[in-house]
């Protein structure tokens, strides 16, 4: 059990996807303006990278391992992923449309989204199990989530400073994401250990 | 330090320096010559401007009916002495944009002749409507800062049942002293109009809350209470805005009044102290309202004194009066130094609100740059209602006022602790008072918005209902000049078939 | 043989998911957008085609599809770019947004003949009068759209900012720290 | 005989067809035709599939083209590494192809089974090597192989792979650095158990200024791969081939 | 074919638009992960923007020869499918032929699939477009993002390690070893630009830079907004 | 002439943000002026860089940015940010650190971000972290306790300072924390890990680390000074102290031989600067009072985890970033209950008052 916890919190944190792993950046960019809609997109990651982990490690292990055919591995992740994450799209669509307005072009770029690739990928790297990788999958979204939320805060009071022409925008959130990056190497060691 | 084993019913609030000593030891002066014409706008109170009932050329008696009272909320104004009508227009109103209002301008004849009044035998015999009745008649308004008719809180505490009367001598501005020397110098009147307002309100008791810089006037209230067991006295901390009525409330009873709700739904009703001296005037003397004690004072006050004071005397007449260095005046300033406003001039009335007139130095407003804010939250800590003024000037600034208002600017006070406090001199009520403003602006633009669809609306139905009976007409038209032709045709018809059996 | 049921493979896989994502699309369908309803339902409703869109609703459509700013309506003033920006989502500076001056119509009475043009223009009927009598406007009921002014033949229509009193004055806003 | 017109018209029957085909496939590619086709579901599966079907057979052959290659190439690198480790003097054998899978459970070398690689001279073993792993580095583990001469001493060691810090901990690189190259020679005969650490542990290996720890968990881990192979000397450098 | 077509109006405003205006990570945010995580320094950032440059050129084409005939629903999923399949093509050939440069790349060489600017290019563009300016748009998009990869990669070489295009000729083949240069000898190294949060910091500052150039051409010229809005659609070049 | 309506109050309080700077750096100034004296001439030499490299920096943005340094330098938060990057420096780094340090704090920490009040991050510690993680050489030499007029004289100590040569090994040493971590990863166990560790003298302040964070004792002084001239709360130091000491008093009493004992968590590193003086920066902290608890309460969490199980031996820094960033999510859901209203904003029942 605890070392099912350990998991978790080591890939949320220590091992976070976007601050260490540089994945999912474009989203962490995108969608980070305000707080709700970085809950949204957090959560909808959530949905996407839990499942889109199990259902990679299944088509892994009871399909491209035994035939033997690892070359399709790229291919048909990317496949379920980007099946999962239109389905996602579709059930948002229906039932929330401010979301949906606000999540726009990022949902179908969660198909995109690095992470949810690379996690899929980094679970058969790592020879998870099926459970492991459904919580590597679930505590890197944790870890997305997180960053996501904190980020959005910071952005969200961002907007009522009185940030130099210059920077404002872009460049100071990349620049605020550079010192949450280098605040997150502070948990370095904490889960090897 | 030690903040949180205070009394939390206590929460905020500031200590500024209270400068009080300049006018609390000199007894209120009431020799002020009368002058040669008073101004008194119709409208003093909250509600609706009273409407004149006098002509230009009229001679009125001291106490006469001006204006009477319009619709529900609103009172009446009376003549502050006795004189002729010399004119009714607009003049400068005491408001810190100093824009004209409606005015009567009374020529005063110097004879000071009363109006006859009834006055009762025994006042506390008298009905509780009719104490309300008379009460409204006079012209008494809340003089803590609110101006609201009085007559109408008294009948709504009647009508509620109302357990306490809450009397509100906090008096927690600074200079200001005229609540406390009226407490020293009439104590007796004052109780007496305590008894009378519980009567009018068939209330059982009442409490009277003294900050504890005023024990001469705790020591004088005390000594007139003494028979009055159902009115107790209670001194409250000196802390900036222990007088706004919440607070107060909060610090004796533990009682909150909810947001979107009014004292007198948790049975409490709150007067200021001068609102019940005037209210023993005005039953026991029968004399309307029409005079004040008014604190005058200042670094550029060369006399600091409490006055009483005709209503409509211009502002200028009674500062010259107590001599004011005008090259000292910095900013003049109408009520305390927290919550009055600062006036363009000072040749305007004084009115049943006015109860302070300062004439600040320099070196009292002490006005340094203002800096950008650092996060202190100094101002959240003073704050009395639990808002965070930092955070909605913030929205404010860059004019996001929905934001604002989910941070609670609705809720605020306007007390002006956190202005005081903030290190770098940021001007946060002016923030507030300008969103509020805005907000009712935008409130205004959508209902005109609504009016203009319901007018267009109504227009383009009108125009539908025009074209469709011209359509209507035409088409009877048509069709009656078809029945023509057809009746012709016939005719012609006949006429031939006739023509043909010929 | 592995590229064999390589190929099966993946292409079942096509199959399947092409189809499950078909049905899926069908019975998820969302038919209308209810954000253009809500959005019109902020819009002046004056209709006066100052955002360069033949309408409010037109305008509606136009900021849900993303082609129009926020920005786009002068008579809704910063008010409503901030309620758009939050039912949308997008970011706006309103710091150094300033509302357009509010204006009336006048009638100056030296001038007006009574021809009524301007009588049968006002969309909102903020004109009364008779013919052949001078006119006026009521200040209350007029949206400053200065339709009058363009018909009225003698010019005596004139756009005013409306009158400050006690009772519309408000704060300004504080100089910026 | 008649052979020759049949397949004449075998083939101008086939060049028909074909010639059906495509004038059919034009009429379905027709844009009107497809705007037609796509809103349906079945449409839809198939166009999925089709492309799958495409992939699948472009990846197939590509995989069938190069799958030999490849491997080829990772017998290449490894077979480089081990080079680097073991002299090419010591053997005349193919390193990749003399193996022995031997239990290292307990020697705390990051795997339950680790390959040795023999080096044969005429049928001898003169040498083994193997893959090993200090799992503990600073900043994750740092992959290691060694080669080791019949009486235990280290012929060469190589860093594989690791993520330390740049321009800290990456000095164990080869590329970076001459310090892997002071354990040649060593043994666990030659040096005490004392000695077998960094400088400032008292042993007599340096550290980086800076980044103690990296240094210090390689040591101990090719200190681990000695007592590995001392454990099972006799039973590597007995040939039962 | 006719390359002067290439410098008519329309496909000069997409190589503006790929190179600098519609920059994929400078304005765009886009494609940020490859981008910080591979450009420790600027050969690899130099060898991964080739390779995604190529990839795009090839999806961008691939998606708008098939464009016709994928129906809207399952788009993302088909798009998906064939820049995998390209990916995985130009893995297996680098893997097995380009040995050496597929060690250097090949731990990077899948996170192309997911580089979303490769798919966004696909939706924004070449499903709409006829073929020549979709590989073109492919083409310079890559352009705009290898040389983004390239300065960056640069700036956090230079400040870390005080070299440039370190190991250029094991990446690119001995033919490039003149690119390596030691700007500092003896350089201690800031090692904050070489670590991930100097990557976000770094890239901050690009912007700005970009920020501050434009806003010197801007007084120059100035575009309407609604341009930068709608995509041009171009005609010509019809397949 | 819109401006010239103003509006009340027209009195101010008298406590204006240059006294307030001002103060602060005077409660430092005990334990910065012993840090001085426990390492000598280079120590100075170092404060004086950074001190002066801050001012120079903070006009120079002030400069691009087109507005006039002086009122801004007058402030005096530029001057505090170079003080506190110096006290927590090791006391015989190079010049170029310090240098880099305020560059770090002031420009990055601060300017881009807008200048006073905007920055999100706390420069001090924004600074130290980028350091040490771009100079961890130079940033984990820690000279011996060298008073004054015991070390290197003045000539000499500025030849240290300003030439960059090595400190020789002979002369430098672990920190108490550093030391345990060293320890625990040769596999030792604690009062092994700990050799000669006295308590008394940590506390006082007679032992290696950074220029300012030896002395727990001044330091609280200085703390305890602020707080009663009501600069500071109280809420963010004591719930920041007292989460430490309880953490490390449950671990330490579950395994004395792994987890060090509040005395010495207390007594060691930065935690006494950070809780007072650091984790109370206005700017970077919430502004409610449950709000600072909570974000002390959250460093103490996060310094004892980096400590106990991280691979850094000190996580003030790291602890004091990373709730910086949780601060806006803070003030997000943490809001004073409204009067009149339940916390969540609805008005009280009628009934229930
Ligand atoms: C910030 C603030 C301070 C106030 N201070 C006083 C005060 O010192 N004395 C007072 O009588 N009323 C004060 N008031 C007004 C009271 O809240 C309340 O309106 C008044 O006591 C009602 O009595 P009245 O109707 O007789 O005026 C203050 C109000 C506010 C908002
Ligand atoms: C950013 C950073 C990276 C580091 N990287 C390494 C490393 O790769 N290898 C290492 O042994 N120590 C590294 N360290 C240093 C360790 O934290 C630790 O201080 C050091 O190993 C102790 O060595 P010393 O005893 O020589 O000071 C790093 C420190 C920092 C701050
Ligand atoms: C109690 C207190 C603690 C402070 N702590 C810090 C600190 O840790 N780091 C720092 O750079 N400045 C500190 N300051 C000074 C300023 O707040 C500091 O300049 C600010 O954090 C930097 O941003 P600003 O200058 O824009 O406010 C402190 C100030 C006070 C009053
Ligand atoms: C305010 C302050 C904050 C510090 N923060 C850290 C830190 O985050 N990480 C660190 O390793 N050392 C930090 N140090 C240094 C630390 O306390 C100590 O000197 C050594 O890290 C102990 O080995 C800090 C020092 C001060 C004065
Ligand atoms: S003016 Fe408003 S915000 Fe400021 S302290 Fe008073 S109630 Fe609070
Ligand atoms: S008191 Fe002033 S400086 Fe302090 S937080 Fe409030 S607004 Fe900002
Ligand atoms: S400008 Fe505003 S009010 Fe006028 S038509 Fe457009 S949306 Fe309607
Ligand atoms: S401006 Fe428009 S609304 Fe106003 S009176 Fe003229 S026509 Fe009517
Ligand atoms: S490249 Fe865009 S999310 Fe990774």
């Amino acid at each position: 059990m605890s070392e099912y916890l350990l998991l978790i919190l080591g890939t949320a944190l220590v091992n976070n996807v976007v601050l260490v792993k540089f994945l999912g950046l474009c989203p962490f960019m995108g969608v980070s303006n305000k707080l709700d809609t970085a809950l949204g997109m957090g959560m909808a990651t959530t949905f996407v990278l839990t499942l889109a982990s199990a259902a990679s490690w299944v088509l892994e292990h009871k399909l491209l391992m035994p035939f033997d055919i690892g070359f399709l591995r790229v291919l048909g992740f990317i496949l379920v992923i980007a099946a999962v994450v239109q389905f996602t799209e579709m059930v948002i669509h229906k039932t929330s449309p401010v979301l949906y307005q606000v999540l726009g072009i990022f949902l179908p770029l969660i198909t995109t989204n690095c992470a949810v690739l690379g996690v899929a990928l980094l679970n058969i790297q790592e020879k998870y199990n099926f459970v492991q990788s459904l919580l590597f999958g679930f505590g890197s979204a944790l870890g997305f989530t997180l960053v996501m939320v904190l980020f959005a805060g910071l952005r969200e009071r961002l907007a009522f400073m009185a940030v130099p022409a210059l920077f404002s925008g872009t460049p100071i959130a990349f620049i605020t994401a550079g010192i949450l990056s280098l605040a997150f190497m502070g948990f370095a060691g904490l889960y090897s250990k | 330090m030690l903040a949180f084993l205070e009394n939390p019913r206590l929460r905020g609030g500031i200590h500024a320096e209270e400068r009080k000593h300049l006018t609390s030891g000199q007894a209120i002066v009431t020799h002020f010559p009368l002058p040669k014409k008073l101004y008194i706008p119709v409208q003093q109170h909250v509600g609706k401007p009273a409407e004149p009932v006098v002509k230009v050329g009229d001679k009125v008696l001291k106490g006469q009916l001006l204006a009477h009272s319009q619709g529900a909320i609103s009172a009446p104004v009376h003549a502050p002495t006795s004189g002729r009508i010399v004119d009714v227009k607009d003049f400068p109103a005491p408001h810190p944009s100093a824009l004209p209002v409606r005015t009567v301008v009374i020529e005063s004849d110097g004879k000071e002749e009363w109006l006859e009044t009834f006055i009762p035998d025994d006042p506390f015999q008298l009905e509780p409507e009719e104490i309300c009745m008379r009460v409204g008649g006079a012209g008494v308004v809340g003089l803590g800062g609110a101006v609201f008719p009085s007559a109408i809180k008294l009948n709504l505490g009647r009508k509620n049942n109302i357990h306490t009367l809450l009397i509100n001598a906090g008096e927690c501005e600074p200079y200001l002293t005229c609540d406390d020397r009226l407490m020293q110098e009439h104590a007796n009147q004052i109780v007496a109009g305590i008894r009378l307002m519980l009567r009018g309100m068939m209330a059982p008791k009442a409490i009277i809350g003294i900050e504890d810089n005023k024990p001469e006037a705790f020591s004088a209230m005390q000594a007139a209470c003494r028979d009055f067991p159902n009115i107790t006295i209670s001194q409250v901390p000196t802390r900036y805005p222990m007088g706004w009525d919440r607070q107060m409330l909060r610090y004796l009873t533990g009682l909150e009044i909810p947001a979107d709700g009014r004292a007198t739904d948790i049975g409490v009703v709150v007067h200021n102290i001068a609102t019940a001296y005037a209210v023993y005037r005005a039953i026991c003397l029968g004399q309307p309202l029409i005079s004040r004690v008014v604190t005058v004072s200042g670094e550029a006050v060369a006399n600091p004194i409490n006055i009483e004071l005709p209503i409509g005397t211009l502002m200028s007449e009674a500062l010259a009066f107590c001599g004011v260095d005008k090259a000292k005046m910095a900013r003049l300033v109408i009520g305390g130094p927290m919550m009055g406003d600062a006036l363009p001039h000072a040749d305007v009335p004084v009115v049943k609100a006015c109860n302070g007139i300062l004439a600040l130095s320099h070196r009292e407003i002490h006005e340094p740059e203002t800096q950008a804010c650092i996060r202190c939250s100094s101002c959240v800590t003073v704050c009395p209602v639990g808002l965070l003024p930092l955070e909605m000037a913030s929205r404010i600034r860059v004019n996001q006022l929905e934001a604002a208002v989910d941070l609670g600017l609705k809720d605020c006070i306007s007390c002006g602790s956190c202005s005081y406090i903030c290190p770098s001199n940021i001007p946060l009520v002016h923030y507030f008072k300008f969103a509020s403003g805005e907000l009712v602006k935008r409130q205004q633009a959508d209902h005109k918005a609504e009016q203009t669809k319901r007018l267009m609306d109504d227009r383009n139905q009108r125009m539908e209902r025009i074209r469709l009976e011209a359509e209507a007409e035409a088409q009877r038209a048509q069709e009656a000049r078809a029945a023509r032709l057809a009746q012709q045709a016939a005719q012609q018809k006949q006429r031939e078939q006739a023509e043909e059996t010929v | 043989m592995y590229v064999l049921s390589a190929i099966l493979i993946l292409t079942a896989l096509g199959l399947l998911l092409g189809l499950s994502l078909g049905i899926a699309a069908k019975y998820l369908k969302v038919e209308s957008d209810p954000l253009v309803e809500r959005i019109e339902a902020l819009m002046p409703g004056s209709q006066c085609g100052q955002c360069g869109f033949p309408g409010c609703r037109p305008a509606a459509e136009a900021l849900v599809s993303g082609s129009a700013p926020v920005t786009l309506c002068p008579p809704g003033g910063s008010a409503l770019v901030e309620q758009l920006a939050r039912l949308l989502g997008v970011d706006v500076d309103l710091s150094n947004a300033q509302d357009q001056e509010a204006m009336v119509a006048r009638v100056s009475e030296e001038t007006c003949t009574g021809c009524t043009r301007c009588f049968k223009v006002c969309p909102t009927d903020a004109i009364v009068g008779a013919p052949k009598q001078i006119h006026a406007v009521v200040a209350d009921a007029c949206i400053g759209c200065k339709k009058c002014v363009a018909v009225c033949p003698t010019e005596c229509l004139q756009m005013h900012p409306i009158e400050v009193t006690l009772r519309n004055w408000r704060w300004p806003k504080p100089l910026a720290a | 005989m008649n052979s020759k017109p049949e397949i004449n018209s075998v083939s101008a029957k086939a060049g028909k067809a074909l010639e059906v085909a495509r004038q059919k496939l034009a009429i379905w590619l027709e844009p009107a035709n497809l705007e037609k086709l796509r809103p349906q579901l079945r449409y839809q599966a198939g166009i999925l599939a089709g492309f799958a079907l495409l992939a699948a057979v472009l990846l197939g052959f590509a995989d069938l083209a190069t799958r030999g290659v490849i491997q080829q190439r990772l017998q290449e690198d490894l077979q480089a590494y081990l080079e680097q480790v073991v002299p090419a003097g010591l053997h005349d054998n193919n390193l990749l192809a003399d193996t022995v899978q031997v239990n290292s459970s307990a020697a705390g070398l990051g795997a339950e089974q680790t390959e040795v690689y023999l080096a044969k001279k005429q049928g001898e073993v003169t040498a083994v090597c193997f893959k090993f792993v200090a799992p503990d580095g600073y900043a994750g583990p740092i992959s290691l192989v060694m080669g080791v001469d019949r009486n235990g001493e280290i012929l060469g060691v190589r860093v594989i792979a690791h993520i330390e810090t740049p321009g800290l901990g990456d000095k164990i690189e080869i590329s970076k650095s001459k310090w892997i190259l002071a354990f040649n020679g060593k043994s666990l005969n030659n040096l005490t158990v004392e000695q077998w650490a960094v400088k400032k542990d008292g042993g007599v290996f340096d550290q980086f200024s800076g980044a103690t720890i990296t240094p210090r968990k390689v040591v101990q881990a090719i200190r681990r791969g000695l007592v590995f192979f001392q454990s099972h000397q006799a039973e590597l450098l007995t040939d039962r081939h | 074919m006719n390359l002067s077509i290439l410098f008519s109006a329309p496909y000069r405003k997409i190589t503006r638009d790929g190179l600098w205006d519609n920059n994929v990570v400078l304005t765009q945010n886009l494609a940020l992960c490859p981008l910080l995580a591979v450009t420790g320094t600027a050969t690899n950032g130099l060898g991964m923007g080739l390779a995604t440059m190529a990839v795009m050129l090839a999806s961008n084409g691939a998606v708008s020869v098939s464009r016709h005939l994928i129906p809207s629903e399952i788009r993302i999923p088909i798009f998906v499918l064939l820049i995998a399949a390209l990916v995985t093509l130009v893995d297996i050939f680098l893997n097995a032929w380009m040995h050496e440069l597929h060690k250097v790349l090949g731990l990077f060489i899948p996170l192309i699939v997911t580089n979303c600017v490769i798919l966004g290019r696909a939706e924004a563009f070449a499903s709409k477009q006829p073929v020549l300016p979709s590989m073109w748009d492919g083409l310079m998009m890559g352009a705009g993002f290898t040389v983004v990869m390239v300065i960056l990669g640069g700036v956090r070489e230079v400040t870390s390690a005080g070299t440039l295009f370190s190991n250029a000729s094991v990446l690119l083949g001995e033919g490039f070893s003149f690119l390596e240069t030691v700007i500092i000898p003896e350089y201690k190294g800031f090692l904050l630009t070489a670590l991930p949060p100097g990557g976000f910091i770094v890239l901050g500052f690009l912007v700005a830079a970009k920020r501050l150039l434009d806003k010197k051409v801007k007084t120059v010229q100035h575009q309407p907004v609604a341009e930068i809005i709608a995509e041009p659609v171009i005609n010509g070049g019809e397949l | 002439m819109k401006t010239s309506v103003i509006s009340g109050p027209h009195v101010a309080a008298p406590r204006r943000v240059d006294q307030i700077m001002r103060q602060v750096i005077i409660a430092l100034a005990p334990a910065v002026g012993f840090g001085v004296f426990l390492f000598g001439w280079p120590a100075l030499y170092l404060l004086t860089v950074t001190v002066l490299s801050a001012m120079l920096f903070e006009a120079a943005c002030l400069k691009l940015k087109g507005v006039a340094a002086a009122p801004s330098l007058r402030d005096g938060s530029a001057v505090l940010t170079g003080v506190l990057v110096a006290m927590t420096l090791p006391p015989w780094a190079p010049w170029w650190i310090g240098v880099s340090g305020s560059a770090i704090a002031i420009i990055l920490g601060k300017q881009v971000y807008g200048g006073l009040g905007q920055n999100l991050f706390n420069p001090a510690m924004l600074a130290r972290v980028a350091l040490l993680i771009s100079f961890p050489i130079e940033m984990t030499t820690w000279v011996n306790v060298t008073p004054l007029f015991t070390g290197p004289g003045l000539a000499e100590s500025f030849a240290l300072t300003f030439s960059g040569l090595p400190i020789p090994d002979a002369m430098t040493g672990a920190t108490t924390l550093g030391m345990v971590k060293t320890g625990f990863s040769q596999n030792q166990i604690l009062p092994q890990a700990l050799g000669d560790y006295s308590g008394i003298l940590a506390m006082i302040g007679w032992e290696r680390g950074s220029l300012g964070e030896t002395s727990g004792i001044l330091l609280a002084v200085g703390g305890i000074a602020l707080l009663r001239k009501g600069i500071i709360q109280w809420h963010a130091p004591v719930s920041l102290l007292a989460t430490v000491a309880l953490l490390s008093s449950i671990f330490h009493l579950w395994d004395s031989g792994h987890y060090l004992s509040p005395w010495v968590h207390l007594n060691s590193g930065a935690l006494i600067l950070v809780a007072f003086f650091i984790a109370t920066d206005y700017v970077t902290s919430p502004n409610t009072p449950l709000g600072q608890l909570i974000f002390g309460t959250g460093c103490g969490l996060l310094i004892f985890v980096i400590r106990s199980w991280g691979g850094y031996p000190e996580g003030t820094g790291f602890a004091i970033l990373l709730m910086n960033a949780v601060t806006p999510l803070i003030d997000h859901y943490i809001r004073p209950r409204i009067y009149g209203r339940y916390r969540n904003g609805k008005p009280l029942d009628i009934s229930s008052s």
